[in-house]
């Protein structure tokens, strides 16, 4: 298993029932993959959409139906489309029950930068400072270094998405929780010690007692 | 009833130096017979409201590839190298705003509304040069209202009264902008008689729109 | 031709071909009977309809379909239906060509004053104080006086509807035009003198030259 | 997909004194078995937000007339002269919203949005006791979110997902309250199988929906 299909797969265990999730591009769209069974998600796309699902078969693709970053979907029976205030109303409004996002940087206190690097990469924010702002949970899935350097830092180098601290990182090495008292070490990924986190993490790490290993979701074949 | 107008007719009416609201998410939605037909009578120096700049050579893309593009306020660069590297060049002024703002700020624009108040962009870039209002002790930014000289629409259906509809994603900010603008032209992918959309379809009232683009040939 | 028709018939001269009209309650509805021939209007109810018809025949009203003061309406092929927010953006964004509305009161200076009498009648505001902040032109259609009092004075001692001047004030005895020098005379009803205008308003008017009675609009079979 | 309720158990939710969000204009588009539950219930103290009281006996007048409201915040009560007795006899406090700031209120409520500027009252009584914000030398009142405990939302259909339709003009403010409630109540005329609604009809996505009525027996 892969960094990103591990980062995933423990993503969706924080999927819950009858929930409205959004997937930001990239890494967070495989964790459609993985809903446990028994779950019902639904799924936005902030380009106006909820109830989406997996590509369409070869010839099926309808231009009219995409996802943030321009790929093909198909929509679910019951789906619903709307135009851009409609699905940032959802966003801002607080009635989306969770966004996973991923990210540049986490500093000590749980802050995201995901939108730019002054000078080098200026993507732009899209909708992740809505986002960020507006879901009931904010989850940031992230591999837990690049190029050797900790992407969670004591503070943040890069520009904030937003000052509300996010909810949970889930990385291939541990799931991190953003405390008012610090950053809490919550599980370790499988053969990964905890010394192995914490000479990968530029923060401090909050660790109380035994940090239990890392569950998964197993791939769900009905899922998107 | 209006006459519908060829897109080489509806760009024309589009001057250099103009703001132009373009509809579209990635392209999904851009109005893409005006947008060729802008490139083709080589306007220069728009300012361009939209989403995104798509990929080079897709929806508003191309018009970036052209060199039409003097500014630019969008939500999101990122898809694009081009936009990017002419950001960086300084051959193009870009101003990025946050999705949901800008979906508000547009709303505002087209709505009569002076402004409104957002939690997003608060202790980020974005707040720079803006009021921070407090709210019951909960800050936000004053987020000011968008328009522009024309907005150029996409949409699936078009009734000889120019009411509109739209399909699945390539709604997005298309019924949004068909408010904020001067001139409002729609490019339908057909036109349909009146009555053949039923009111309850309609997502723009054809009283915005100034001009149809004629049905692709 | 009764007082309330004849306003009507004026108020209908007003409407120009290819725009989008906005008739309040009472006086104001009588003015879609006099749509001059050739002329096309969209009317807007506020409820959230344009391109609504005359009453549907016995047997035919739709409870989903009334006019902004309940009553059933029909609707004509190329109507549009929308939500409040969505129908006040049509007003107040500046796309509504113009709004009839009925007044208590317009004071020398064009303001108007149409929803309350304190301590007497709290209608309430309804969608008056956007039509009149909003609609590109503002006709009020009234009585010039009630109960021998007039309507047109010098100060409101009603309570503003909004702070805009209105665009024209349509009588049975005058057509009076809001000016910044003042309320200009522009008509006079058919049989009335300048000198009747005079006594039963309580504002001073401007009178230029000769004041020419006021032309009326003939019943429309086809309108609405 | 959730269980279907009767209107007397949707009733049953709303506890004396809650704030509740009406649809509805002149009682066109109100949830008429919903309020005929909470009339039966003898609930009272409700906070009402909606844009009027119809007539004696129609929508929410019926609320009216049985005693259950305390406060009622409306654009207009002109139709209603039991509303206008009780608010001069001091049974009932209403506060007057003009009917564009109401919809703008309702819909900042569900939108994450901390107010909005808008022009109408100013200079009005409407201005007592509100924030004055000038934009480009132009006065804006600042007008503020409104939300309530519950939503009650009459819609034409309803799919299994709770997905809603609207007709014609019974639309009005209902699709913006089912954004600004803690908990939304819908009462459909028809409830169809997921699917049926196409994604482009639906105007209330199911997913702001918490509890749905049977359909009429």
């Amino acid at each position: 298993m892969d960094a990103k299909e591990l980062i995933a797969r423990r993503v969706a265990l924080e999927l819950h029932d009858r929930t409205l999730v959004n997937l930001g591009i990239g890494l967070p769209t495989l964790v459609s993959r993985y809903v446990p069974h028994g779950i019902t998600v639904a799924f936005q796309s902030e380009n106006g959409i909820i109830g989406f699902g997996a590509p369409p078969p070869n010839g099926m693709e309808d231009p009219h139906l995409t996802d943030a970053g321009g790929g093909f979907i198909s929509a679910l029976p019951g789906a619903a489309s709307f135009d851009s205030s409609t699905s940032f109303a959802l966003i801002r409004g607080g009635h989306l029950d969770m966004t996973v996002l991923g990210g540049l940087q986490v500093d000590a206190a749980g802050h995201l930068a995901n939108w730019m690097v002054p000078g080098k990469l200026v993507p732009g924010m899209g909708g992740a400072m809505d986002l960020v702002v507006g879901a009931k949970r904010v989850i940031v899935a992230m591999q837990h270094a690049a190029k050797g350097q900790p992407k969670i830092v004591a503070t943040l180098t890069l520009p904030p998405t937003a000052i509300r601290p996010v909810s949970l990182i889930v990385t291939e090495m541990a799931v991190i929780e953003p405390t008012p008292e610090g950053l809490l070490l919550r599980e370790r990924a499988p053969g990964v010690s905890v010394a192995d986190i914490i000479a990968q993490t530029g923060a401090d790490l909050l660790i109380i007692g035994e940090v239990p290993e890392m569950p998964v979701a197993i791939p769900n074949e009905d899922a998107a | 009833m209006r006459i519908a107008i060829s897109a080489a007719d509806a760009a024309a009416l589009i001057p250099d130096g103009a703001s132009v609201m373009i509809g579209g998410f990635m392209g999904v939605g851009s109005p893409d017979r005006i947008i060729d037909a802008l490139v083709a009578r080589r306007v220069r120096g728009l300012t361009v409201i939209g989403n995104d700049t798509a990929f080079p050579g897709v929806g508003i893309g191309k018009l970036i590839d052209a060199g039409c593009v003097a500014q630019a306020k969008l939500s999101h660069i990122g898809t694009n190298p081009v936009t990017q590297n002419k950001m960086i060049a300084g051959e193009i002024e870009i101003d990025l705003i946050p999705q949901g703002t800008l979906a508000e700020r547009i709303r505002a624009g087209g709505n009569g509304l002076g402004g409104i108040l957002t939690p997003t962009g608060v202790g980020t870039v974005v707040e720079k040069g803006k009021r921070i209002i407090e709210v019951e002790g909960r800050a936000f930014l004053l987020e000011l209202p968008l328009r522009a000289d024309f907005a150029l629409i996409r949409s699936r259906e078009s009734d000889y009264n120019c009411n509109l509809t739209y399909r699945l994603t390539a709604m997005n900010f298309n019924p949004l902008m068909a408010f904020a603008a001067d001139c409002v032209i729609a490019e339908p992918d057909e036109i349909v008689p009146v009555g053949v959309i039923p009111p309850d379809a309609v997502r723009t009232p054809g009283i915005l729109v100034h001009h149809l683009v004629e049905r692709p040939r």
